[in-house]
C-alpha cells in the first residue's frame, strides 16, 4: 500500500478518515469526498484547456508556415494568460432584443455538457466509477450541448445567429448518428455500456479490431465540435461568426473555451474507446502511470485532429451532409453487422487471434470502399467533366486586370 | 424524510411546473424550452428509480431529437415567431375541469389502494443485458422488437413522404 | 445510486465552472451599454424584417431520420450489451433490425431527402 | 425509500397537465407537446411498476423502450402533417382547418 501504487485510495481514505474525524456523518463525507473529486476532474480538464489553447495556435501557425503566439513568456507560452486577463475585463454586452436569461444560460449550458462528460472517464484503473451506462452518458450530454447551441442562436435574435444555429444543429445532429453507430461497436465487442468495463475488455485494443470504427468515430466527432474541415457554422466569411456572432467578453470565452474542451475531450474517448485506455505496461501496478497513458493517448487523438484542422479546408454544407449520410452511415452500419456477425463465429479464438480476423476484414472492406469510391469519382468525372482543360485552373478565375480601372 | 424524497420532492415540483408552463406558454418556443426542463425532470425519476438506462436514453431521445424535431417544426410553421394573441382555445375551462377531475380520481383510486412502498428486491446488475437478451428472445418481446423497427420505417417513409414536395425546397 | 449522486455532484461543478467565471466577467468588465452597441449586429447595415424567420423544409428533414436512427439507441444498446450470451439466431435478429433501418436510410436517399439545396 | 404512490401522483398530475394541454391549445405542435407529457407519465408509470413489483423481470423495461419507439413514431408523422398542413392552409391553429367541417 505506498503512496505510488495506491496514490488515489490512499488520498481519498485519508481524506474520509479526516471528514468523519470532524463529526460528519457518513452520506455527508461521501457527498464531500464526491465533490473534491469532481472539482479536482473538472479543474484539470479546464486548466488543461489553457496549454491546448497555446500548443494549438502554435503547431497551427508552424503547418501555416507562420509563427505563432511568441511575444508573451517563452514561446509565447504565456500568452493563453494574457488573452484570459484581457476577455475576463471586457464588457459583456447584452443586445436589446435578446431573450436574457436564455442569452446567459446557452454559453453556459454547452460548456456545462461538456465537462459533464468527464464525469464518467476512466482516468485511471480500479478507482472511479463503474457507471453502467456511461457510453450512452456520452452521448446524452451531448444533447445539452446541442440545445446550448439553439439557445444561443435564437435568443440572440439575430439572423446570421439563427441561421448558423440550425445549420449547427443540423450538422451535429447528422453527424450524431455515425458517432452512436461508430460507438455500438465498442460496446457490443466489450459487452458492456461502461466504460471501465470497455478499457478493461481490452487486452487487444479496439483500433485492432474496428480500425474503421475508429474512423468513423473520429471524423463524426470532428464534425461534431465542428472544426475545420466542418466549421461551416463559423465561416467568417459567410455567415460573420456564427450562432454567437452576438456574444462578447466571458460569455464568448465559454464557447471557445468550450470548443478547444470538447476537441480534446473527443480525443480522450476515443483513447477510452478504442485506445485501450488506461491499459499500458506496468498500468495495473501504478495507476498514476494509467493516468499519464491515457492523457498521451488522448493527446495523440487531439493531435491529429489539430493536424487535421491545419491542412484541410472547408467543406461545402451540401458535401458535408453527403459525406455523413451517404457514406459514414451506411459504412457505419456495415461495420456494425459485420462486428456482430464476425465475432460470434469467432467465439473460441484467443483475442489475438480474434483481433487478427476482425482486422483482415477491415482492411477488406476498407478497399471495397476505397475502390468504391474512386470508380464514383470517375464515373462523376466522365459525366460532368470540368469545364477547364489540363493545365488551366479547374475554378473560374476573375477577370484578368486588363486595366488598372479594375481594381478599386 | 430522506434525502432521496427530498431530492424527489424538488423534482416533482419543477417538472410538474415546466410541465404546466408548457401547456400554458403563449410564445411556443418557450413552451418547447419548459418541455424540455419537463422531460429532464422524469429522467431524474428514471434515475430515482435506477432505470439507469432509461434515465440516459430519455435524455437521448426526448431532449436530443424529439424536442430538436419539434423546435424545428415551430420554426417551420410560424410566419412570424413571436405568438400574437389567444393561444388557448374558448373551451379552455372545460379541459381544466377535465384535467382536474381526472387528477382527482386517480388520486383518489391510489390512495384507495394499499400500495408498497418498498421494492420487492434491489435491481439486478444485469438489468440492462437482461432487456437485451428478452428483446431478442422469441419466448420474449422479439415480436414487438421487429414490429418496432418496422413501425420506425414506416413512420420514416410516412413522414418523408408527406413533408417532403420536390417543388416547395 | 453512488454513481447517479456523483454525476449530479459533477453536473453541478460543471455548471459551477463557466459560472464563476462568467460572473468574474461580470464583475470585472466595464458596463456602458448605449444604444448603437446593443442593437443587433449585422456588420452595420440596418436589420430589416423579422428575425425569427421561416426556415426550409430540409432541416426537418435531416432531424427526423435523425429521430429514426436515435431511437435504434434504445433497441441496439441493450442488444449489444446481451451480446455475448446471445445465440446466433438472437444475433441475426438485432441484424435484422439494423437491416430495416438500412431500409430506412435508402428511402429517404431515394426519395431525395437527404439532399440539402 | 420513495413510496410508490408519490410517483403515481406525480405521473397523474403530468397526465392531466398534458391532458389539459391537448384539450386546450390552439396550435397543433402544442398539442403535441400535451400529447408527449402524457406518454412521459405512462412511461414513469411502467417504470414505477417495474422497480417496485417486479424488478427482476424485463417486462416493464420491454414495455418502456415500446412506448419511446412509438412516441418517437407519433411525433415524426404528426409534425410532418403539420408542416403539410401548413404548406396548404398557411396555418396550423386548429382551429382554422376547417375543410372538413361540414
Amino acid at each position: 500500500m505506498g503512496l505510488l501504487s495506491h496514490p488515489i485510495t490512499l488520498v481519498a481514505d485519508w481524506l474520509r478518515n479526516l471528514f468523519l474525524g470532524w463529526g460528519l456523518s457518513q452520506g455527508l463525507t461521501t457527498v464531500l469526498l464526491y465533490l473534491i473529486a469532481a472539482i479536482v476532474v473538472a479543474s484539470l480538464a479546464n486548466g488543461w484547456v489553457i496549454f491546448l489553447i497555446w500548443f494549438e495556435r502554435k503547431i497551427v501557425g508552424r503547418m501555416q508556415d507562420r509563427i505563432g503566439p511568441n511575444r508573451v513568456g517563452p514561446y509565447g507560452l504565456l500568452q493563453p494568460f494574457a488573452d484570459l486577463i484581457k476577455i475576463i475585463t471586457k464588457e459583456i454586452i447584452f443586445p436589446d432584443k435578446a431573450d436574457k436569461p436564455l442569452y446567459v444560460i446557452a454559453p453556459l449550458l454547452m460548456d456545462a455538457a461538456i465537462i459533464a462528460i468527464w464525469a464518467v472517464i476512466p482516468l485511471v484503473p480500479m478507482v472511479g466509477m463503474d457507471f453502467n451506462v456511461a457510453a450512452l452518458y456520452t452521448i446524452a450530454v451531448g444533447a445539452f450541448a446541442t440545445l446550448g447551441i439553439i439557445l444561443a442562436g435564437w435568443s440572440s435574435n439575430n439572423k446570421f445567429a439563427l441561421v448558423s444555429a440550425f445549420r449547427t444543429v443540423a450538422q451535429m445532429i447528422s453527424y450524431e448518428v455515425p458517432t452512436v453507430l461508430a460507438l455500438l461497436v465498442p460496446v457490443l465487442l466489450a459487452g458492456t455500456m461502461s466504460l471501465q468495463g470497455i478499457v478493461e475488455a481490452q487486452h487487444v485494443w479496439y483500433i485492432v479490431l474496428a480500425p474503421l470504427a475508429f474512423l468513423i468515430y473520429f471524423i463524426a466527432s470532428v464534425a461534431e465540435v465542428g472544426r475545420t474541415p466542418f466549421d461551416l457554422l463559423e465561416a467568417e466569411s459567410e455567415i460573420v461568426a456564427g450562432f454567437h456572432i452576438e456574444y462578447s467578453g466571458m460569455l464568448f470565452a465559454t464557447f471557445y473555451v468550450g470548443d478547444f474542451l470538447h476537441a480534446f475531450t473527443i480525443g480522450m474517448l476515443g483513447a477510452v474507446l478504442f485506445l485501450g485506455g488506461w491499459r499500458g505496461p506496468g498500468a495495473e501496478a501504478y495507476p498514476i502511470l494509467g493516468l499519464i497513458y491515457l492523457w498521451i493517448k488522448a493527446f495523440v487523438v487531439y493531435f491529429v485532429g489539430v493536424w487535421v484542422r491545419g491542412t484541410l479546408p472547408r467543406l461545402r454544407i451540401d458535401q458535408m451532409m453527403n459525406f455523413c449520410w451517404k457514406f459514414l452511415t451506411p459504412l457505419a452500419l456495415i461495420l456494425l453487422v459485420e462486428a456482430a456477425v464476425v465475432d460470434r463465429l469467432l467465439l473460441g479464438f484467443t483475442p489475438w487471434g480474434r483481433g487478427l480476423v476482425h482486422l483482415a476484414i477491415n482492411v477488406f472492406i476498407g478497399a471495397l470502399v476505397i475502390a468504391y469510391a474512386r470508380a464514383y469519382d470517375n464515373r462523376r468525372k466522365r459525366e460532368r467533366p470540368l469545364a477547364a482543360k489540363p493545365g488551366q485552373y479547374p475554378v473560374a478565375r476573375p477577370p484578368q486586370p486588363a486595366a488598372e480601372a479594375q481594381s478599386d | 424524510m430522506t434525502a432521496m424524497q427530498i431530492v424527489f420532492l424538488i423534482t416533482a415540483v419543477v417538472t410538474l411546473f415546466a410541465a404546466f408552463r408548457t401547456v400554458t406558454t403563449p410564445n411556443l418556443i418557450h413552451a418547447a424550452l419548459w418541455l424540455i426542463l419537463a422531460l429532464a425532470g422524469v429522467a431524474v425519476f428514471y434515475a430515482l428509480l435506477n432505470a439507469n438506462f432509461f434515465a440516459v436514453i430519455q435524455v437521448v431521445v426526448y431532449i436530443g431529437a424529439i424536442a430538436i424535431l419539434m423546435v424545428f417544426a415551430i420554426m417551420l410553421t410560424r410566419r412570424e415567431m413571436r405568438d400574437r394573441g389567444k393561444q388557448t382555445s374558448g373551451r379552455w375551462w372545460w379541459a381544466a375541469i377535465l384535467g382536474a377531475v381526472f387528477f382527482a380520481g386517480v388520486t383518489w383510486m391510489i390512495e384507495a389502494v394499499a400500495l408498497p412502498s418498498q421494492p420487492t428486491a434491489a435491481v439486478p446488475a444485469s438489468s440492462i443485458a437482461d432487456l437485451g437478451k428478452a428483446l431478442v428472445n422469441p419466448n420474449g418481446y422479439v415480436i414487438p422488437f421487429e414490429v418496432a423497427s418496422v413501425l420506425l420505417l414506416a413512420a420514416l417513409i410516412g413522414a418523408v413522404f408527406v413533408a417532403w414536395t420536390r417543388h416547395n425546397s | 445510486m453512488n454513481n447517479w449522486l456523483y454525476i449530479a455532484i459533477f453536473l453541478f461543478v460543471a455548471v459551477l465552472f463557466p459560472t464563476a467565471l462568467v460572473v468574474v466577467g461580470l464583475l470585472l468588465g466595464p458596463k456602458r451599454p448605449n444604444p448603437i452597441k446593443t442593437d443587433t449586429y449585422e456588420c452595420g447595415v440596418q436589420t430589416w424584417g423579422e428575425t425569427w424567420v421561416q426556415f426550409k423544409i430540409q432541416y426537418y428533414l435531416f432531424a427526423l431520420v435523425f429521430l429514426v436512427f436515435d431511437i435504434e439507441v434504445a433497441f441496439l444498446y441493450p442488444w449489444a450489451v446481451a451480446y455475448k450470451a446471445l445465440p446466433l439466431f438472437a444475433v441475426l435478429e438485432g441484424v435484422l433490425f439494423i437491416v430495416l433501418l438500412t431500409a430506412a436510410l435508402i428511402y429517404a436517399w431515394r426519395k431525395g431527402a437527404l439532399e440539402w439545396s | 425509500m420513495i413510496p410508490l404512490n408519490w410517483y403515481l401522483i406525480v405521473a397523474a398530475a403530468l397526465f392531466s397537465i398534458g391532458l389539459y394541454g391537448v384539450l386546450s391549445r390552439k396550435n397543433a405542435v402544442a398539442i403535441l407537446m400535451g400529447v408527449e407529457l402524457m406518454l412521459n407519465a405512462v412511461n414513469i408509470n411502467l417504470l414505477t411498476f417495474w422497480r417496485y413489483r417486479a424488478p427482476t423481470t424485463t417486462a416493464g423495461m420491454a414495455f418502456s423502450v415500446i412506448v419511446f419507439a412509438v412516441a418517437a413514431a407519433e411525433v415524426s408523422v404528426g409534425l410532418a402533417l403539420f408542416i403539410a398542413v401548413y404548406r396548404r392552409f398557411k396555418t396550423i391553429v386548429t382551429d382554422e382547418i376547417d375543410l372538413m367541417k361540414w
